[in-house]
């Protein structure tokens, strides 16, 4: 009943490997965690907590790249605020609390045969350990805005790696979705695994659906605990059976979702 | 060691140290951070005698020092925990506190009464959450109301009654005295502030609910002087809170007059942060050669 | 260039940037570390009829993100003012507010007619301040002194009359139609909110005077709160302020409805903090090409 | 009337040259603060910004020492708080924010012949620069709980220097009156200056009244702006001519006030 003292989850200090611009407004970071690195599921996310005190609230990132060897985690994450731009200004060597790991990732048979991975800017990172580690053909999707990124990390894994930038900057112009159309060879059964803003995870669900193929998403919100106890990051969730709603926790139950689960229509 | 009990409405703590309702589910989650038997008592989120959706998301906005929420009680209902949690958490030699919510004084009622007979130790009315339009924070600010609605789940309570005060009013004294004269066992203060964030790049609230409850680290001068005001002005015990992140803080809180405090919004930027704060009242009282926590309770007259 | 400037009751700002009262003396001292010309308005200390001694020290304690003060209004009174610091603010491009601080109405109205005459263009009635015990917080609280004591002292007033509003209340929107009722020209909030802090190691509040106004970055969800709910009640211009030391703190205040903002406490951290929040207002509005403050002021409803 | 961007004084970011402790809890800090160091009168006080968002006010710190030609000061602070304790994890090279000079030191004539500094603990360190630069014969008594601080740096400049400590650690067991009473020589004029716990400055105030000597005694009080706009860090001071009194901010009209103007009943 009771966990002993080692069994406890906690709050961590790990040391910074790396933390790089690989793109603009764009860091990798690479984290010494130790044992950790070999409990992670692709799909997972990470708790970062910011050194100032004003800023109190955890940063969720979502765990990009693991190497069990080494001991390390790679996250990939956007400046967008205040805690993100104080990241970005941290050198290798010096510390950082986390919590890690947190959320249920991204689910796969060990039978997969073909795989199909969608991923539209930030959400693009948390895609490659799982191209990684899926058996299989795995197809992999990539949108961005302008300049890619991780697009070499992909093609480490497979053969079959697809960019669409919203000005045609690199790969072809236009949405991921339009690309996944002309593209993919649409086997009879596949699973779609997916990461990215609101619209396109929405658009990817509805054409997956057409096809037929499961699909997973995953999903942002606002978080404070990250463990499930404070009920504050939920999306709407639909019991398929029965058709009623209910808010789940992103931290808890997600950030992965079945697709066809997910309610699109709050704003977002 | 020193003696850490403390005794609320009749119920013995072993230690002043409870979580705030709604920051700590129903103990499960942070239980496989910390272990709860070190708690004086785990004060369970908002529960109704229905289940609650809550509110829209973005329910969550980190301010400085602070945060806002409008988690709007979403809860499974009495019956689920009463099911699922109460064992949960009677495997733990602490207190079970529940915080009960509702949109009219009957619903307040039926929850304390489909808990009379559960192996719950207090109830603390929840007449001051800001993020439900029926019920919640209109009971708390009319003195009145206060004192009616106490009253009333107090005749259906078998558990001592514990009444949980809102900030957001003119005078806490006046809302403290109603729950006293509606039969208020003890009080605990204070709930969230109310408070906006803007989101200026999308234009919008950050909130889907536009406004919400404000907690944290900011809000504690706020919360000190009430159970200051509080404590001159009624004689309950009380339970304080409101910032709360380190044993110094719950030791101003003694001071100011508080029993037992409550630690909220410090676990999201620290799992364990409760029972760091047990370990700093202990080393306070070490230091200073406290035997006991009555020693320093409402030494600021 | 944007179009910064705005009106407030009829006095044109050359942009929205203004000094909240008590933080910013007579502008003297920060006029060693900026230059006021570049100021929507500098707002002066608290001025009674006679001179006011002041609280006992200690009157400042830092809090998590803020602070709070127990200056309790010193001030030399309106002669000294009318005579020193007049002149030396006239010097500069900017326009001048006196924030006017009274025990009784009578003592409110003498103020405003002693300055009827004097060349400064906005008063900011004082009836919010916590630290004095007469007077200040005691008229901010009840709706029918804040439309009264607006009433007297708009008839002895010859420059608009802001009504400055205390957040220590339940419903600020009350206040505010009390304000506009007694025939305010506008309304600045939020004063301070009441708050203490405790010196556990000797067992005494911070504060000499035990309770204090606490300000600074950590109340401005509230006081965003209240500027929008006043907009959503009253007409008058509002004068928001309440934790702002940024530029985005501003555009929020302004979104949620604010016609000007003051920067107070965030100039103990920055000396020059009002010009930062300017810089960064117009850093937004080239960001977003918003051509005039109109455009985004209340945006949020 | 209007002063030109160079003239303006300001906040500014300055390299920290050395922090190291001293004695228990108590560290000297050198600041490379350039052309600054010129300005400087001995007692007054510089404010030093902490890192950490949520600890907005300044903390002001006399000034001990100054070296003008490498343009550094010298400056020595007990860790009492969470700010002192901030500012004693930082290391030589780093950075730190601060305003310098404030306040208004000691005065004395050019003329001097006699003079008598008393120092309590951390009143001790702004009294070093001062007997650095009076001319005539110089007298320190220097109070301690137990570990004296800066003895060696006094005796650079005199030879006068007397120690007591409340537990006899060193020097005479006992208050810095009670060796101020038995050593000093105490010659018809003098000037004495002094800075210290309330207590101190009221007993040396009022032993300096009794000899006939003028005082100067250097005030605390909590602070926010530190240039006179707040009113914050006020203390009782007394007309002597009228017997009214008023408060005066410490900040501005002090640090330095004529002892016989305080009025010590105040708590402190
Ligand atoms: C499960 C999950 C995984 C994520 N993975 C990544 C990732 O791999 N890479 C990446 O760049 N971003 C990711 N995000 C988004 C990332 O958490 C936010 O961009 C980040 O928290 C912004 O912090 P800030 O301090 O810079 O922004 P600020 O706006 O200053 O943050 C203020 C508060 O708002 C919250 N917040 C702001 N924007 C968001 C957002 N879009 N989603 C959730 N909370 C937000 C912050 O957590 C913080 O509490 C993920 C979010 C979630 C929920
Ligand atoms: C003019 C002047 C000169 C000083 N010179 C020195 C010096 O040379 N060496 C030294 O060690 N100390 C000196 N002090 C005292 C020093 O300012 C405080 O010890 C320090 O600010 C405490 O900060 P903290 O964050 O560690 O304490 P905290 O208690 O965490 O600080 C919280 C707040 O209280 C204020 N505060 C706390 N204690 C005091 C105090 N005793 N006096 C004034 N404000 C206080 C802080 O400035 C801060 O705003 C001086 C004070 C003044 C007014
Ligand atoms: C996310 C969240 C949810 C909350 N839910 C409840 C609740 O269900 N019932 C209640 O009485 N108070 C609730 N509160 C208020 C807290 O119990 C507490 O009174 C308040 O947060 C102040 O304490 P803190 O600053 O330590 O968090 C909630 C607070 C937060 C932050
Ligand atoms: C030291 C201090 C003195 C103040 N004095 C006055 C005053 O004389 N009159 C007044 O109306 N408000 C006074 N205030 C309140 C401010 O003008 C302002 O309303 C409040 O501090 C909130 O803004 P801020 O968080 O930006 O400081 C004072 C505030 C501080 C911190
Ligand atoms: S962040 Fe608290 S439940 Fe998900
Ligand atoms: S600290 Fe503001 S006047 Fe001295």
């Amino acid at each position: 009943m009771c966990l002993t003292e080692d069994q406890w989850k906690r709050k961590k200090t790990v040391v910074i490997i790396k933390n790089e611009a690989i793109a603009k407004d764009v860091y990798e970071m690479d984290l010494q965690v130790g044992e950790t690195a070999k409990e992670i599921e692709p799909g997972q996310f990470i708790h970062l907590y910011c050194r100032q005190g004003q800023r109190l609230l955890p940063r969720p990132i979502s765990i990009c790249e693991v190497d069990e060897k080494k001991g390390r985690l790679k996250i990939v994450y956007g400046i967008v605020g205040s805690g993100t731009k104080e990241f970005a200004s941290y050198s290798p060597f010096e510390t950082i609390d986390i919590i890690a790991p947190l959320g249920k990732g991204y689910q796969w048979e060990s039978q997969e045969k073909h795989s199909i991975l969608v991923g539209g800017g930030l959400g693009v990172p948390p895609l490659l350990e799982l191209a990684k580690r899926l058996p299989g053909k795995v197809e992999v999707y990539l949108g961005f805005r302008s300049q890619p990124f991780l697009v070499e990390n992909f093609k480490k894994y497979t053969d079959f790696v697809y960019i669409a930038t919203d000005d045609g900057s690199h790969g072809t112009k236009g949405t991921v979705l339009d690309v996944l159309k002309n593209k993919s060879e649409c086997p009879e059964k596949a699973r779609v695994y997916t990461c990215g803003p609101k619209p396109m995870l929405q658009s990817i669900t509805q054409w997956a659906v057409e096809k037929g193929y499961p699909i997973q998403v995953s999903l942002e919100e606002r978080m404070a605990c990250g463990v499930g106890a404070c009920v504050g990051c939920v999306c709407k969730i639909k019991d398929l059976q029965t058709g009623e709603w209910q808010y789940q926790r992103v931290c808890k139950e997600g950030p992965v979702f079945n697709g066809k689960e997910v309610i699109w229509n709050e704003e977002s | 060691m020193k003696n850490l009990k403390v005794n609320i409405a009749g119920v013995e703590l072993k230690n002043p140290v409870m979580t705030a309702s709604g920051t700590f589910g129903s103990g499960r989650e942070y239980g496989e951070y910390m272990d709860l038997n070190q708690l004086g008592a785990v004060v369970v989120k908002g529960v109704a005698i229905t289940p609650w959706k809550g509110n829209p998301p973005p329910r969550i906005a980190e301010t400085y020092g602070g945060m806002l929420n409008s988690v709007g009680l979403q809860n499974p209902g009495v019956e689920v925990f009463i099911e699922q949690d109460i064992p949960f958490l009677r495997q733990y030699d602490t207190k079970i506190v529940v915080n009960i919510a509702g949109k009219t004084i009957e619903e307040y009622c039926q929850v304390a009464e489909r808990l009379a007979d559960a192996d719950v130790d207090l109830l603390e009315l929840n007449i001051s959450c800001p993020n439900v339009k029926e019920g919640g924070v209109a009971f708390g600010t009319d003195p009145r109301m206060v004192e009616k609605v106490t009253r009333e789940v107090k005749k259906h309570s078998k558990q001592p009654l514990i009444v949980k005060l809102s900030p957001n009013v003119t005078d806490i004294t006046e809302m403290a005295k109603a729950a006293e004269v509606g039969g208020a066992d003890g009080l605990s203060l204070i709930n969230t502030l109310l408070g906006m964030s803007i989101d200026i790049h999308k234009r919008r609230p950050v909130l889907a609910m536009g406004v919400g409850g404000f907690s944290g680290p900011a809000i504690k001068p706020v919360a000190v002087r009430m159970v200051y005001q509080v404590k001159q002005a009624v004689s309950l015990p009380i339970i304080g809170m409101g910032g709360i992140a380190t044993g110094e803080d719950a030791i101003e809180f003694i001071m100011a007059g508080a029993t037992a405090i409550a630690v909220g919004t410090a676990h999201f930027h620290n799992p364990r942060a409760s029972l760091e704060v047990l370990e700093g009242i202990q080393e306070y009282m070490e230091k200073y050669k406290v035997q006991e926590l009555k020693k320093i309770r409402g030494i600021i007259k």
